[in-house]
């Protein structure tokens, strides 16, 4: 089962994990939440703002997804993300997945972030406590 | 030949418009499209700049179709 | 900060992620669980006990965290392992490590499953349908 | 020289004791106990168990001292 969110609410990871059916054929749940720094590259944050083409980017995310299936025997993934302006410290990103086995998990979890961070359209401007903006890539 | 182009981010702060209509020769090619809208920064965008016509990505060499809707992707950075 | 447990309490997910501290420095959060599976080697498995020798398995795993800590600047780990008689589908063991980048993150958990797994002093006896036991390794 | 011995899973099972105290001679090494607790069975379980010594693991020559707490860790399946 998949499940791809974007959304513009925070993310409540506590419901998240009280809706994520469990499965007694699977040994291993892991899950990556990404979180706004309070720095990049030495400079403060103070807010970050992901901008989204949502349409695509859930096409995008669903095809990242069965490259994943295809890959690992994966039973569950689950895909959430969070747009707008995010204070420092929120959680931008969550995805999990459980399998039977926990490598199949961690591996898949891992590709499914490093792959939205290259192919999804989801933008992000970081506003330092300067006052300055900048797009990041 | 009537193209929609929606614009994000960087690009749409550019332009101060998140979407443009453009009337193009048939055969125009994704590639030519950077220039007509920015000029002499097309340059610089063209290393950066990805492109997907109707939410697929396409290279930039994609002829567009009548109809076709063509979205600038400047460098993403979701997560 | 490490936080070490080993408890005959089920393991709530929902108030570990509520007690987990967040810190502004850090980008990613990786969670491991191990879920009792309903089967092994292709028998039907009812039940798992766990059984642990604790002074040491808390003393080895303190060495595995700071083993972990030499090798990734991870800021957060915590660890909780439910021993005694677990069914089939709940929460045998939670990894939990937070870092300023996930590749860190990611590596330091894995590193304290797959060590824990390799050393820690807690033995595992399966009940399978058919009555029979067996202990695990 | 007094040593207690702790017990686990299924040698703990074995002897249906979790704990055995034995008066040994000075110099005795780890690697005596298993035959001296298991007879004839402890050629097969030398291979697989491990041992710690007042919760630290140490090889099958170390010696044992006078108080030392010895656990035989037959192996381990946590997780």
């Amino acid at each position: 089962m998949n499940q791809i969110v974007i959304t513009k609410e925070p993310i409540c990871i506590v419901r998240l994990m009280e809706e994520l059916s469990q499965h007694d054929c699977c040994g291993a749940l892991v899950w990556f939440a990404g979180i706004v720094r309070n720095e990049n590259d030495g400079k403060p944050v103070n807010q970050i703002y992901y901008e989204c083409y949502e349409p695509m980017a859930k096409k995008e995310l669903e095809k990242i997804v069965q490259e994943a299936r295809q890959k690992w025997p994966i039973h569950q993934i689950n895909i959430t993300h969070h747009v707008g302006a995010l204070p420092v410290g929120s959680v931008s990103l969550i995805v999990i997945a459980t399998a039977p086995h926990r490598k199949e998990a961690f591996d898949a979890v891992q590709y499914v972030v490093d792959e939205l961070k290259k192919r999804v359209p989801i933008w992000k401007k970081e506003t330092y406590e300067s006052g300055q903006e900048e797009w990041l890539h | 030949m009537n193209t929609r182009i929606l614009l994000f981010a960087g690009l749409r702060e550019r332009l101060n418009k998140s979407e443009v209509q453009l009337d193009l020769p048939q055969g125009t090619k994704v590639c030519e499209i950077l220039p007509i809208l920015f000029g002499e920064e097309a340059a610089k965008l063209t290393r950066c700049t990805l492109f997907a016509i109707n939410q697929n990505y396409v290279t930039p060499e994609t002829e567009l179709h009548d109809g076709d809707e063509l979205t600038l992707i400047p460098p993403v950075a979701g997560g």
